[in-house]
């Protein structure tokens, strides 16, 4: 391991400061950390939390339920990315839906369903649109090639989110927060720098071991200070201003709206949706679906463990009546949610 | 002939004699071959090893084989595995109406090649025509008989703490390449199928050693699948070296594209040899002379703690659970 | 939140971007990035370049230990 | 578990071993049944029978049975048609997602109970599962394994002119069972499947005489196929009278209504048996002290002339070719 | 041209009627053939009764080689 | 056997006047009569001749070819009897089109088919119409309750014809006619009766051996005589009247035009089509399909067979080029076809 990194690794490895709360907030940093082992450098006074950040966490049930709807009675092509397939809806999942007979496509990019769209006038197609900042461009992509090639069969489920907001409701969850690297490579970094002067402390970082040891070895040495702080551990992707052409695209396509967050409720301004020009190309107009309401299981802690309130393993049925083969909530089911990550790299033995 | 085939095929009369004869007998012809009902074998007595897989891969052609050399060399390697010569082949076909005739010709043309490669006979077939949409082309089911060496004596109990963990090459390629055959998500890399009859290559192990305790072909869930089975099975744990396992280059840029994990995908020309430590080395220098498993390397050995468990010792040098595989593979963004 | 891959440029045509991430190719949108010439870095995520890779890993580390 | 098959389910981590643990294993534990990648089998010298038969029948219940009952049956059968005691079995399955769990179980449950009716035993599987749409339902492939009985030397070749042709029941229930099942033409009659294990019935003919030259279940094609079959590989013309064909009443009033003969409509537990004209009574009075050939009869004889030929006595008393039966049974209405 | 089938009818109703042959049963059309009842005979085509069965073959050629 | 019938037996077999030219207009007589051995009784001076009362047999290949773009390129659901499933159209058969995706339903009745569009509002189905007086009332049935069900998804591809023509254009191939039981049963016998003062000679028989056998010694002793006749040998079933309401509905969905018959080409006045007020029920109407003319093969003598002024083993392909599994011309498809009974009946030995 070449020298900062064991530097870095040192640094964590002997903290003694006050306890810390840090949020990882990306749910790719969560899995990472897990598969990297990295928690178990941790001292007894370092808590990781796993943060809302898994599009797929987050997702409310009632989405998954109008996707099924669109699959099953208006007999849509669903395209949708993999993370989505088993995720539980009200009565089933997408899993389901398609031994039911839905067609459900996998696809690498929305700009896929967009062309799968197009060599398929007799079909119509749904992209199910869920994801950050990074996620959200190439949505917006898709739509506005699917408006210039014409296409009448081609629409979006919207449940795109933007982070800001969430941070400041999770503001007391967390001493600091490890910033989600991709969001911000198309955000940028003002965000974070406002956040300082609300009091809110984090640094922007990557995803390789190197970057996640050296991120935390940051935070802690800045915490020494007492004051909030911001710091980009990313520069190499992340640039102050982000991915201007990408922000600009999100803003020409798509308006902020409220919007659920499983778990979390609804949290003010930090939703998007299409834009009146794009009307067209929205899904839940386009099939005039009704209002749906989904049901999560009563028993799930999901929203607690999002916010740090409480550990995966705390939650009655987790590794019992929830894993990852049966989920119940939302954190149990992406790769990257916090109770799969705790359930699959042993978080009940060495997380 | 039509240059498909038809339901005609398989209803039993003139057209599916015809089907039999001019493709399937004309490429498996051997004296145990039958035309009745079955094959007769006459055998000596001793330990025989039966198994039967079925081959549903879609497409069920790939670059480097196809369902025809897969379907031999799955059964072949599940006999080897088991230190058991192979030496008959049952053929089950399921063929969906209109499959094109000359692919059924390429597909048993594969077959026999693969089963001369292997040492095994192909005594007995079926064959039979579904209707259009009722399978998707080709279904082949083989079952195989192969009689165990006297010194064989391996399974996945028998793995032991202190035992060697050896792959007999870079792992994943066949998942890989199916993944990349069915161009759902426009990336092109260079990947063939691992796909061979690894016999020979079992052969020269059990004359290196005949301290073999586990053979085990990563078929279906890939490497880490495997491994977690023989934890289980054995009740020992299982400690993996994450920089030692043998991955090509595509097959981590597929896997880095789509959120997978090589040990997942499914092989099927590697093994997972068990052998103690002392053992590894030798057994290693004789998979590096086989034609299948240039690649071979010691990946990770058997510890008495941990029991069922699969650890993984990360490049950062730390130690973290191998996550347990279970579920379809999803391409993942997050 | 976003697996992200980082890849080589092998040509860029018409507002798309073929990248290569160790022998795995594909055809990107390379709309958002300005100035992308083959030979860049990218870091790839849903099927479009979301930023260039200006430096490797292990130099950026470096640099923030040595700044820390 | 959930209530349905998934791809989860075959994608050969945990939740394949519970699903064939809870279902498969929970029916065919027996001490031969292997975890492994094979059984291994203790055998003695001598000459052993192996067949292999695809099951796809749709639909996969009908009355009388259903597509486990039916893939025991068969391969059980086509062992017995050798006159070899079926000893072991491999069984195959290919389910399609989203196949209920209960109606699996229902299938396994079949096939235990044929198995043991029929003194096999079941010691190696497979399970895959399919896309939805990839295969309809669920497919079935069994292997058996027998062993041949020393006075037992039957094969389709071995007809001889003055050789009696004896069916061991009235003929066609399976293929018209199958055909009311699938409820196209708004026909209803009481018929259920002939499906039946066989062992027993053939052990009881050769009992009574080694002197039986084939023997043959009636499947794919039905009775007239097989009567072809024999006739060609044997080089002896075959003589039947229609007369003394059994057939039920329903059956006959089915294929009167779509234009069919019985003759050409599957069995799943009916034999055609060759035997000395003089054997002939001594074996009809055996079979019917037999539970599932109450109603064998002499349906015709083998003569030396016409070779290749099935002959037909009609009802008034005039001979003309059978027609050889060739392509998929069509309901007519000219 | 034309495939009958003999058959006894079980009931009528509605213009159609349950027709049995041998055990084999169905309902067709007797929308064709007037006063039809339980008993009668029927030659069935294609789901439909194309007319009464009066006789039995064996009467009827005894009667046309009686007058030949 | 009943005493009449072997007496009918002994007549045929101790016939000794002039050559005769009988010629079995129904398929299923020409299949029944093979089926029972008949023909191995006749003397050398009595000739079968199989004409052309098989309506598969006499469907222009460009029926087979204008159903198959209904199925291919109009997706429609194409229902028929199993007797056209591998008839050869230019191209390829209903068989070959379903190996390429097209959906063929075989049915029982024409009114399954109604039945079956009735249930399936999603599809749009196409019934093939095809056969003689005894089927196609069945079809205009199917029709007249289609339109009671207000279904907007069915329609026929019709190719029905009618008989009375066809003995005229047939005249000079037979002596006498074994007129078709089931076309008479609808129709009546007054067409017969008609065909006596022409000149053309005939009876009307049933399907089963006694049936068969009695008619053929009728036709023998009658022919005696030198003139002209006619006999209903088949009044169990054969009204003089025929069937008034199966006439009436044929008259009120059907009118009559001219049509080709393969192998015999256009006879005038043979065929039926739909009338004015059930046009929409007209597959070719609805579907606006082009004029189509089929290709059959040059090899086939199929119009001299079914004329009776060659045998089947005298075309130059039968048995070899031309079999059952590979038919090139149409009377080797079906199997009451003259070509395909002796070919299944070893015709060649015994036929
Ligand atoms: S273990 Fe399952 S139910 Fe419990 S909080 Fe986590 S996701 Fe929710
Ligand atoms: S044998 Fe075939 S090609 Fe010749 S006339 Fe008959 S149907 Fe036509
Ligand atoms: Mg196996
Ligand atoms: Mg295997
Ligand atoms: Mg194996
Ligand atoms: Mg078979
Ligand atoms: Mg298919
Ligand atoms: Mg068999
Ligand atoms: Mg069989
Ligand atoms: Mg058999
Ligand atoms: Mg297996
Ligand atoms: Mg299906």
């Amino acid at each position: 391991m070449e020298n900062s990194v064991s530097e870095a690794k040192d640094i964590i490895t002997s903290y003694h400061g006050p306890n810390l709360r840090i949020m990882e907030v990306c749910g790719t940093h969560t899995h990472e950390i897990f598969r990297l082992g990295i928690r178990k450098l941790l001292p007894e006074s370092i808590r990781l939390i796993s943060g809302p950040g898994c599009p797929v966490c987050v997702t409310p049930v009632g989405y998954i339920d109008e996707a099924i709807l669109l699959a099953l009675k208006h007999h849509a092509v669903i395209c949708t990315f993999g993370d989505l397939i088993r995720v539980p809806g009200s009565e089933m999942s997408l899993a389901g839906a398609r031994q039911q007979g839905a067609e459900i496509k996998m696809v690498y990019s929305p700009l896929d369903s967009e062309e799968y769209a197009k060599e398929h006038p007799e079909k119509n197609v749904v992209f199910l649109a869920v994801g950050f900042e990074t996620t959200t461009p190439a949505a917006c992509l898709a739509v506005k090639k699917a408006r210039k090639d014409g296409l009448q069969n081609y629409s979006l489920l919207v449940a795109n989110k933007t982070m800001p907001n969430a941070y400041l409701a999770l503001k007391d969850s967390a001493d600091a927060f490890l910033y989600p690297g991709h969001v911000n490579a198309i955000a940028g970094t003002a965000v974070c720098e406002e956040l300082v002067k609300k009091g809110i402390s984090g640094v922007v970082t990557g995803f390789t071991a190197g970057e996640l040891l050296t991120a935390l070895a940051v935070i802690l040495k800045l915490s020494a200070s007492g004051k909030p702080f911001f710091r980009n551990c990313y520069p190499r992707v992340v640039r102050p201003d982000g991915n201007p052409a990408a922000q600009a695209v999100m803003r020409e396509v798509m308006e902020p709206c409220d919007t659920e967050w499983r778990g979390l409720g609804i949290i003010r301004g930090s939703g998007l949706r299409l834009r009146e020009p794009y009307h067209s190309f929205d899904a839940r107009l386009r099939y005039a679906l009704p209002k749906i309401t989904g049901h999560s299981s009563l028993l799930c802690r999901c929203g607690e463990v999002l916010q740090g309130k409480c550990r995966p393993n705390d939650c009655k049925v987790f590794g019992t009546g929830c894993t990852p083969q049966h989920p119940i909530g939302a954190c149990m089911v992406s790769n990257e949610g916090a109770c799969s990550a705790y359930y699959q790299y042993g978080g009940t033995e060495n997380g | 002939m039509d240059n498909t085939v038809t339901l005609a095929h398989g209803a039993g009369g003139k057209q599916t004699s015809q089907l039999i004869d001019s493709v399937f007998k004309a490429h498996f012809a051997n004296p145990d071959f039958t035309a009745d009902d079955a094959a007769v074998l006459q055998v000596d007595s001793g330990r025989l090893a039966f198994t039967t897989d079925g081959f549903i891969v879609s497409p069920y052609e790939f670059p480097g084989g196809n369902i025809g050399k897969l379907s031999i060399c799955g059964t072949v390697n599940d006999l080897s595995c088991m230190g058991a010569k192979p030496l008959y082949l049952a053929c089950s076909f399921v063929i969906e109406e209109g499959f094109p005739l000359d692919k059924l010709e390429e597909i048993a043309a594969a077959m026999e090649k693969t089963a001369k490669e292997a040492g095994v006979r192909i005594v007995a077939g079926d064959t039979k025509v579904a209707g259009k949409g009722q399978v998707d082309h080709i279904f082949i089911t083989t079952t195989g008989i192969g009689r165990l060496m006297d010194c064989a004596h391996t399974s996945g109990k028998y793995a032991k703490p202190g035992d060697a963990v050896i792959v007999t090459g870079d792992i994943g390629r066949h998942g890989c390449a199916i993944l990349l055959a069915r161009n759902e998500f426009g990336i092109d890399a260079d990947v063939t199928s691992d796909c061979a009859p690894l016999w020979g290559t079992v052969k020269k192990m059990f004359d290196t050693t005949d301290q073999i305790h586990v053979v085990r072909d990563a078929t279906r869930g890939g490497v880490g699948t495997v491994l977690y089975e023989i934890a289980d099975q054995s009740h020992v744990g299982i400690q993996l070296d994450a920089q030692k396992i043998p991955v090509a280059g595509e097959v981590s840029g597929v896997c880095g594209m789509l959120g997978l994990e090589p040990l997942y995908l499914a092989c099927e020309g590697r093994l997972v040899v068990f052998v103690p430590k002392e053992q590894a080395q030798a057994v290693v220098d004789t998979l590096h002379q086989c034609p299948y498993s240039k690649n071979a390397a010691v990946i990770g050995e058997v510890t008495a703690d941990m029991p069922g468990k699969v650890v993984m010792k990360t490049e950062i040098g730390l130690q973290t659970l191998l996550p347990q595989p279970g579920g379809e593979l999803l391409p993942r963004i997050c | 939140m976003c697996v992200g891959l980082s890849a080589r440029v092998i040509d860029v045509n018409d507002g798309t971007a073929l990248i290569d991430a160790s022998g795995a190719k594909r055809r990107i949108s390379a709309e958002l990035i300005d100035d992308l010439e083959p030979g860049d870095y990218v870091m790839v995520h849903a099927g479009i370049a979301i930023a260039k890779i200006t430096d490797s890993d292990q130099d950026e580390t470096n640099k923030i230990m040595e700044k820390l």
